[in-house]
């Protein structure tokens, strides 16, 4: 038994050789198309399909195409497990691109690290690079970042006690764990700190709850939607005017559309994406920003959300780490991208080292508002 | 000493009784029978002497002892077995696996004994197998062994049957109208079969519909009518009991007021006489 | 006869076990194990399911659950770190006797965690402690309210892991370290050690299989046909129905929980996803679409549909697949596609066909 | 916040969750009464609903989206009945609403790639997202109000059905006793169909007056047809009025716990105690226990 | 001839009840059909009505083939069957389980008057929810909810069983004003004397088979028909 255990480990390493240069350079991508991530997953593929076919169109990279090789993990890690084996023993891709939630990410962390297989995951947690993993990079910002981001307008606007309420998905959670940890560094006492269903249909009885607490001077949510517009109008219709800040996970137009006049003066930290018409001209990012809303929002006719870009900005740095390696060499490729510096990406702009998988800093956000159903930066 | 006891039993379906009063006894070796026009309670009866319902007032005892709200599966345990009206064979089983199931209490092997199969365990079945298989040559269907319960027809069904209540030892054996849908060649069998069954020392209880079988085999006649015993003793006395007649035929109860318009009456019947055996 | 049929079945899985195996391997495509010992893991539940729906024709929705209390039992209390109570009395006891073991993650992280042995007797005896106390008010009720104490059993533990953080709230819990089973014979993802646990987890399903066929063809397996078939009659017949029922509810619980062991130390962690109502139907429809009274066309049916469903055959459309395929096999072969498939190798050995057989003098 | 607004608030919070929940279980009873099946598929119609107006409220005013869609919704009810549980007949329950289990996971995925993952909602009918109706210190959006009129219409309406029309008494009769309405010449292969369609129909109006607020996607009809599944339960199977009562119990139980517990804890609460309800009372609070008669077959 | 059967054999699962049982009724007749538990009565009315699916033979009704129609087709032909077992809608009340009885009846309000000056105790009871009825008073509303539908033929399936004697003679007094009403009648009863009385002919059967045939004053005096019920002496 073990005599075929080693056979086969022989027969699998001996292949793993690079492909001669007229063949494609295969990228698997693992997203999270349907099931209840399908609003992260559906746009992060559609992304990726066309920046695939936009390089492929310009003639690819270092005269190599590039093929797309994705799977829908509809959300559950067992499956994410399977395919990322898949793609690292068949497919024998040069890299990963997602996947969508921080559960599935952390399913295959292990996994792809063990493998020596590059990972380089859309979702935001900070599990997923510490502690890090020689083959596990990520491109959102962190929840951590988020989460300073959101303090720091506090103290500017005189706040210190707050009520947290977050859904019981990864995200939600990820983001109430930062939140706690950094409170106390950053001078806010959290009062109260609920949890609720992310598929809750009504949070009036939760909002209540927080409503009943004097102490309370705002209002903290980090969950997706559909319940980060139903907290905006629940807290409306219960007449608490105290500020509501969201989570970078309000980074769609359509949620804003959603909540209606509910979402009036709601704050929250977001990649400049959503606000690409206000930049300067002279700004780093406006050119890759404005390029990426009108090439998707004219093809998808939707609406471009940050976590398309998150998707963006994972193909982004392969392609450049690739680039600069210059041969679809697994090793040779990560090594290029744990020291990519200034690529510019939809998050903002990335900057990788051994000791951060990560690559943005707190400039990658920056605080932004409603104003009038328009996204607005947010300024004091 | 009467093997079973039954007292004063009453049983009501919201408000109206099914049963109400029921006293009578069945003796060691005996065959004894109950009929009754339809609705008059018998099968009823039979269910709560079975344990399948409980009886809201009375008393039932079996070889000396109270089975009284016992579980039906305790009750054929003590070893009273029956059959049903409709035979309820298990369809998704063989004949002969039928009848094995009729072997499970008297046998003890559990999940993880038969899961194992544990030598005694691999011993009980087969011996578990030869008892059926020895029910079956009773019934005289061993030669159908492995067909499928649902191919047979209704009269073999109910051999089946037979020789599954057979298969739990029963001290005694309740028959819920055993002749039903049976021909008259099989009606014949089948009352050779009860004797022998008898003979060989099982006391045998029965509900019958079919009057020339039920006569013709039961040592014994309980009458019921509306949920109440109205006439018991021996097949002859019972047939020629004026209430029996009555009941059956539906002689008005008040043909005596009726006036002008009363049909011929019945020729009238002798006296019932309560010794004619 | 029936001794040569079950030789001849004993010798028919292994070859056809081994048979995939050589023949991926042959065709270079032994990768695919990974994905088969996956479905062999998740057919274990559907087995268990079988006993409980097929034969003894109780429903349940509650085996994702259970599958997911084996899994999340195993996973956090290998991976949970017990240094903290090292200074108790009583632990260094523990450690000696080999129930905690210091481990070392992927990362440096050091730890002192519950041996993988004991972690799955712990996980064994809650599942059958939990399993108790649903079944035994549960199978009292009939029909839809046993559906219902099950779905609400399902969803109390599905939301129960979503919201504490012991078991990782939603991200649920990761890097479970391999079990040594024997020497030599590790469950592990690794890809090094996948043709042993291609066999592993096929010698175990087989082992299983074995098992309940032997149970059922017992008088246990003839009880439960009985109670499913008739339950007034089997009741009447000397079968303590309501023990009976109890048993099998616990039993196939235990089968979920110890697939759901053995599947988290394969893939390394689970996830709240496993314990989801929409899983637990899953189960039942592949019960369903292998004929639920037919412990060996449930297992293969079930295995083959996993497989095609963990190696992303049908892409997005996975739900919808198992949905249509699940409505069309109950309208359509509610005994399962595969029975009138052995029917036609029945026929064609030469043996007659089960149901078709008319006692002689029949009209 | 005084302690009785406070009250008032939760008190109001569960109403509405419970009317939505009662309206699912009203479905549950209608299809179950007609036809012994619990129909898995009953959260679809909700969501098919809120999908069908969204897309019509694109085109046409909000009234006449509203009522294409239950018309819809209910022709697809009728015509899932006459494809399927009319020609299988001959299947056990059991199997049959496995089928439903089926059908539910085929209508989500078909929803899922005609419209999209994307949340939708229709508008509010008056007001809009911040608007909201002051009570005795408490304060509700008047979409909530909508939400409790129409269940409350609809309920009563379908009470009027079922009590004082001739359809609706012969409805009834088929799940009293269906032979004897065979008898009475009631054609009952139709019945059902029409419960199936009534009960989608219901379900669709639900579906599209809680969509403003809870909104819509293609996901929403499972977590609320296993709530309105326990709300029926709860109350009792094959009583509408009792679905009613168990769904607003559900709601308020949800409610209650989220006032004492952390709040992601109300399913589990609201669950154990359906669970420990039916140990002690299978039949439901307000259900009638089925005749203690021995029956064969 | 209102009914005709010809040869009909029906049956459940594999077991065959009725062996091609003939029978007619004329317009205007009361017709019984006696026999012992058993016999086979019930299910040759059943399959009469579409209840029990034919396995052989034919029916007419009004000379047209009904043969394997669905039950509730009959009623717009007309027939009416009453099954036995009080057979009524539970927990509706006496006047909703009345008017369902004239479902095919436009007429139904008016009609419902005149169901009820035949049955004065339901009268009183309108409101009542029949479930709480005695036995014989639901027997009286099976009897009226099926003359809600202004049958022409009404087939009655031991309209006597479990009825205190009292109850026996009001429910087969009802059943002769119903032929005074130019209702045309076929009788099972097991209370063969007092279907006697009232029926005009009448038909015997025997394990599934018609054994007897005659006038009901004939058959009174038959001593074949004791026989029937209670085996040879």
């Amino acid at each position: 038994m073990a005599g075929i255990g080693v056979l086969g480990t022989l027969w699998l390493t001996s292949s793993c050789s690079p492909p001669p240069p007229s063949e494609p350079v295969k990228i698997g991508a693992l997203f999270s198309v349907t099931g209840p991530a399908s609003f992260l997953g559906a746009p992060e593929e559609k992304t990726v399909q066309m920046r695939i076919e936009q390089i492929n169109a310009a003639g690819g990279i270092n005269g190599r195409k590039l093929q797309l090789v994705v799977k829908d993990t509809a959300g559950s890690p067992e499956k994410a497990v399977s395919f990322a084996k898949q793609l690292i023993e068949e497919e024998k891709v040069l890299a990963i691109l997602g996947p969508s939630t921080s559960g599935e990410t952390m399913a295959i962390k292990d996994l792809c690290e063990q493998n020596q297989m590059l990972l380089v995951s859309c979702a935001a947690a900070e599990t997923i690079v510490n502690p890090v993993a020689r083959y596990v990079f990520k491109v959102p910002q962190k929840d951590s970042q988020a989460a300073t981001w959101i303090y720091r307008t506090m103290k500017e606007k005189g706040i210190s006690n707050i009520a947290i309420v977050s859904s019981t998905d990864g995200f939600g959670a990820a983001g109430k764990k930062q939140l706690e940890d950094l409170a106390p560094a950053e001078g806010i006492t959290i009062v109260a700190n609920e949890v609720y269903d992310k598929q809750a249909t009504d949070l009036t009885d939760v909002l209540t709850k927080i409503k009943g607490n004097p102490k309370v001077q705002a209002v903290v949510n980090w969950s997706i939607v559909p319940a980060q517009s139903i907290v905006a109008k629940n807290m409306k219709q219960l007449g608490m005017d105290m500020p509501l800040f969201q989570s970078h996970g309000f980074g769609n137009r359509k949620y804003v559309q959603q909540a209606g006049a509910a979402a009036e003066g709601i704050l929250f930290p977001a990649s400049r994406l959503l606000v690409v018409e206000d930049l300067p001209a002279n700004h780093p990012q406006k050119e890759v920003l404005a390029t990426y809303k009108k090439d998707y929002e004219s093809r998808f006719k939707e609406d471009v959300s940050t976590f398309g870009g998150h998707a963006y900005d994972a193909l982004l740095v392969v392609v450049e780490a690739l680039k600069k390696a210059g041969e679809p060499e697994r090793e040779k490729v990560r090594d290029a991208l744990e020291t990519l510096t200034g690529v510019v990406g939809t998050a903002g702009i990335f900057n990788f080292s051994p000791t951060d998988h990560t690559g943005l800093d707190l400039t990658a956000f920056e605080m932004l508002t409603v104003k009038d159903g328009q996204f607005v930066a947010y300024k004091q | 000493m009467a093997l079973l006891e039954v007292t004063d039993v009453r049983r009501a379906f919201g408000g109206l009784a099914a049963v109400d009063g029921v006293s009578f006894t069945v003796k060691p070796g005996q065959i004894k029978g109950i009929i009754g026009p339809n609705g008059a309670g018998k099968t009823t009866l039979f269910n709560l002497i079975s344990g399948l319902l409980k009886p809201d007032a009375g008393r039932i005892t079996f070889r000396g002892r109270s089975i009284t709200g016992l579980k039906p599966y305790e009750i054929a345990g003590a070893g009273l077995s029956r059959t049903f009206q409709n035979p309820s064979l298990f369809l998704q089983m063989n004949v002969l696996e039928n009848v094995m199931v009729g072997r499970h209490c008297r046998t003890r092997w559990g999940f993880l004994g038969c899961g194992l199969r544990w030598p005694g365990q691999a011993r009980e079945e087969r011996a578990i197998r030869e008892a059926a298989r020895a029910q079956l040559d009773v019934v005289g269907l061993a030669h159908l062994a492995g067909w499928s319960a649902g191919a047979l027809p209704f009269g073999q069904r109910r051999m089946v049957e037979l020789a599954r209540a057979l298969a739990t030892e029963p001290a005694m054996l309740l028959l819920d109208e055993p002749a039903s849908g049976l021909n008259t060649r099989e009606k014949e069998d089948l009352g050779r079969l009860i004797r022998q069954i008898r003979d060989r020392g099982i006391t045998v209880l029965l509900v019958e519909h079919d009057m020339s079988v039920v006569m013709g085999l039961s040592d014994d006649l309980l009458v019921l009518y509306n949920g109440r015993p109205i006439a018991e003793g021996a097949p002859a006395a019972v047939q020629n009991d004026p209430r029996v007649i009555r009941v059956y035929l539906g002689e008005d109860l008040q043909n005596d007021e009726s006036g002008g318009d009363a049909p011929p009456r019945a020729p009238a019947t002798p006296p019932a006489t309560c010794c004619s055996r | 006869m029936p001794r040569l049929r079950l030789l001849f079945l004993l010798a028919l899985f292994p070859v056809m076990v081994a048979g995939a195996q050589l023949g991926l391997r042959a065709a270079g495509m032994e990768y695919c194990l990974t994905q088969l010992t996956m479905s062999v893991y998740y057919a274990l539940v559907v087995m268990g399911l079988c006993l409980l729906m097929g034969y003894a024709g109780q429903v349940s929705l509650g085996h994702g659950a259970f599958f997911a209390l084996g899994g999340y039992t195993t996973a956090v209390l290998t991976t949970h770190d017990f240094s903290g109570i090292r200074a108790c009395a009583g632990v260094g006891v523990l450690e000696r006797a080999g129930l905690l073991v210091a481990q070392q993650d992927l990362y440096g992280q050091a730890g002192l965690s519950v041996a993988p042995w004991a972690a799955f007797a712990a996980a064994m005896l809650l599942t059958f402690v939990v399993a108790l106390l649903i079944g035994y008010p549960a199978l009292r009720l009939r029909g839809h309210y046993l559906a219902m104490a099950t779905l609400g059993f399902t969803l109390i533990v599905s939301k129960l892991l979503l919201g504490s953080a012991l078991t990782g709230s939603a991200d649920g819990i990761h890097g479970v370290p391999e079990w040594k089973l024997l020497p030599g014979l590790t469950v592990s993802g690794r890809s090094a050690l996948r043709v042993q646990n291609y066999y592993l987890a096929c010698g175990l399903a087989l082992l299983l299989l074995l098992g309940l066929r032997n149970l059922l063809r017992s008088r246990v397996g003839r009880a439960l046909l009985a109670i499913h078939d008739r339950e007034t009659a089997a009741n009447a017949m000397g079968i303590n129905t309501a023990a009976y029922k109890l048993k099998v509810f616990v039993l196939s619980a235990l089968l979920a929980a110890l697939a759901g062991v053995f599947f988290t130390h394969y893939t390394g962690g689970i996830a709240p996803s496993e314990a989801g109502a929409l899983k637990s139907v899953r189960y039942v429809a592949l019960a369903a679409a292998g004929g639920m009274a037919n412990l060996w066309g449930v297992t293969v049916m079930s295995i083959a549909l996993n497989y095609c469903s963990l190696r992303g055959w049908f892409g997005s459309y996975d739900n919808a697949v198992f949905g249509a395929l699940l409505i069309l096999i109950i309208s359509l072969a509610p005994e399962g596609p595969l029975k009138p498939l052995g029917l036609w190798l029945r026929r064609l050995a030469g043996r007659p066909d089960p149901e078709r057989r008319t006692p002689h003098g029949a009209p | 916040m005084q302690n009785e607004s406070l009250a008032l608030q939760y008190l109001l919070s569960g109403i509405t969750k419970g009317s939505i929940y009662a309206v699912v279980a009203i479905g549950f009873n209608l299809i179950y009464s007609a036809t012994g099946i619990i129909n898995f598929a009953q959260g679809e119609f909700l969501m098919l609903g809120g999908m069908v107006a969204v897309t019509l409220a694109a085109y046409v005013p909000l009234p006449v989206a509203v009522t294409g869609a239950v018309a819809l919704v209910a022709l697809v009810g009728g015509l899932l009945e006459l494809a399927f549980f009319r020609r299988l007949r001959r299947h056990s329950i059991l199997h049959l609403v496995i089928i439903t289990m089926g059908l539910s996971i085929v209508i989500q995925e078909t929803a899922l790639h005609i419209w999209d993952e994307k949340v939708r909602s229709l508008p509010y009918f008056t007001g809009n997202e911040v608007s909201s109706v002051r009570f005795l210190g408490a304060a509700i959006s008047p979409q909530v109000l909508w939400v409790l009129g129409t269940v409350a219409l609809a309920v009563l309406g379908l009470h009027f059905f079922l009590r004082y029309t001739l359809t609706g008494r012969a409805m009834r009769a088929c799940s009293s006793n269906p032979e004897a309405a065979m008898l009475a010449g009631i054609n009952i292969p139709n019945m059902r169909t029409l419960a199936f369609g009534l009960s989608a129909a219901l379900g669709a109006l639900a579906g599209c007056v809680v969509s403003p607020m809870t909104m819509t996607h293609y996901e929403m009809g499972a977590p609320l047809a296993i709530k309105g599944f326990a709300a029926a339960i709860l109350g009792g199977l094959g009583n509408p009025m009792a679905a009613v009562a168990g769904g607003l119990l559900v709601g308020l139980l949800e409610a209650a716990s989220v006032s004492c517990l952390p709040a992601v804890y109300n399913d589990v609460s609201a669950f154990v105690i359906l669970l420990l309800v039916i140990f002690v009372r299978p039949q439901g609070l307000w259900g009638a226990l089925a005749p203690d008669r021995v029956r064969e077959h | 001839m209102l009914l005709q059967v010809r040869n009909l054999s029906c049956g459940y699962g594999s077991l065959e009840v009725v062996h091609g049982a003939s029978l007619h009724v004329c317009h205007g007749e009361i017709v019984g059909l006696l026999g012992a538990n058993g016999a086979g009565k019930s299910s040759l009315l059943k399959a009469i009505i579409g209840l029990l699916p034919p396995w052989a033979g034919e029916v007419f009704i009004d000379r047209r083939p009904t043969t394997g129609q669905p039950p509730w087709r009959s009623v717009s032909n007309s027939t009416v069957l009453v099954p036995e077992g009080k057979m009524i809608f539970a927990d509706m009340t006496v006047r909703e389980n009345l008017i369902i009885g004239g479902y095919h009846n436009p007429d139904r309000i008016r009609h419902l008057e005149t169901v009820l000056d035949g049955f004065p105790r339901l009268r009183e009871r309108l409101q009542q929810v029949a479930g709480t009825l005695s036995g014989g008073e639901q027997q009286m509303l099976a009897l009226g909810r099926a003359l809600m539908a202004r049958p022409r033929l009404l087939l009655l399936d031991e309209p006597s069983m479990g009825l205190a004697p009292l109850m026996v003679k009001e429910v087969f007094t009802s059943i002769r004003k119903m032929k005074d009403l130019g209702l045309t009648v076929l009788l099972i009863e097991q209370n063969a004397n007092a279907a006697l009385r009232i029926a005009d002919r009448a038909y015997v059967m025997e394990t599934g088979e018609i054994v007897l045939e005659g006038p009901a004053a004939d058959l009174a005096h038959n001593p074949e028909v004791k026989r029937a019920y209670l085996g040879k002496g």
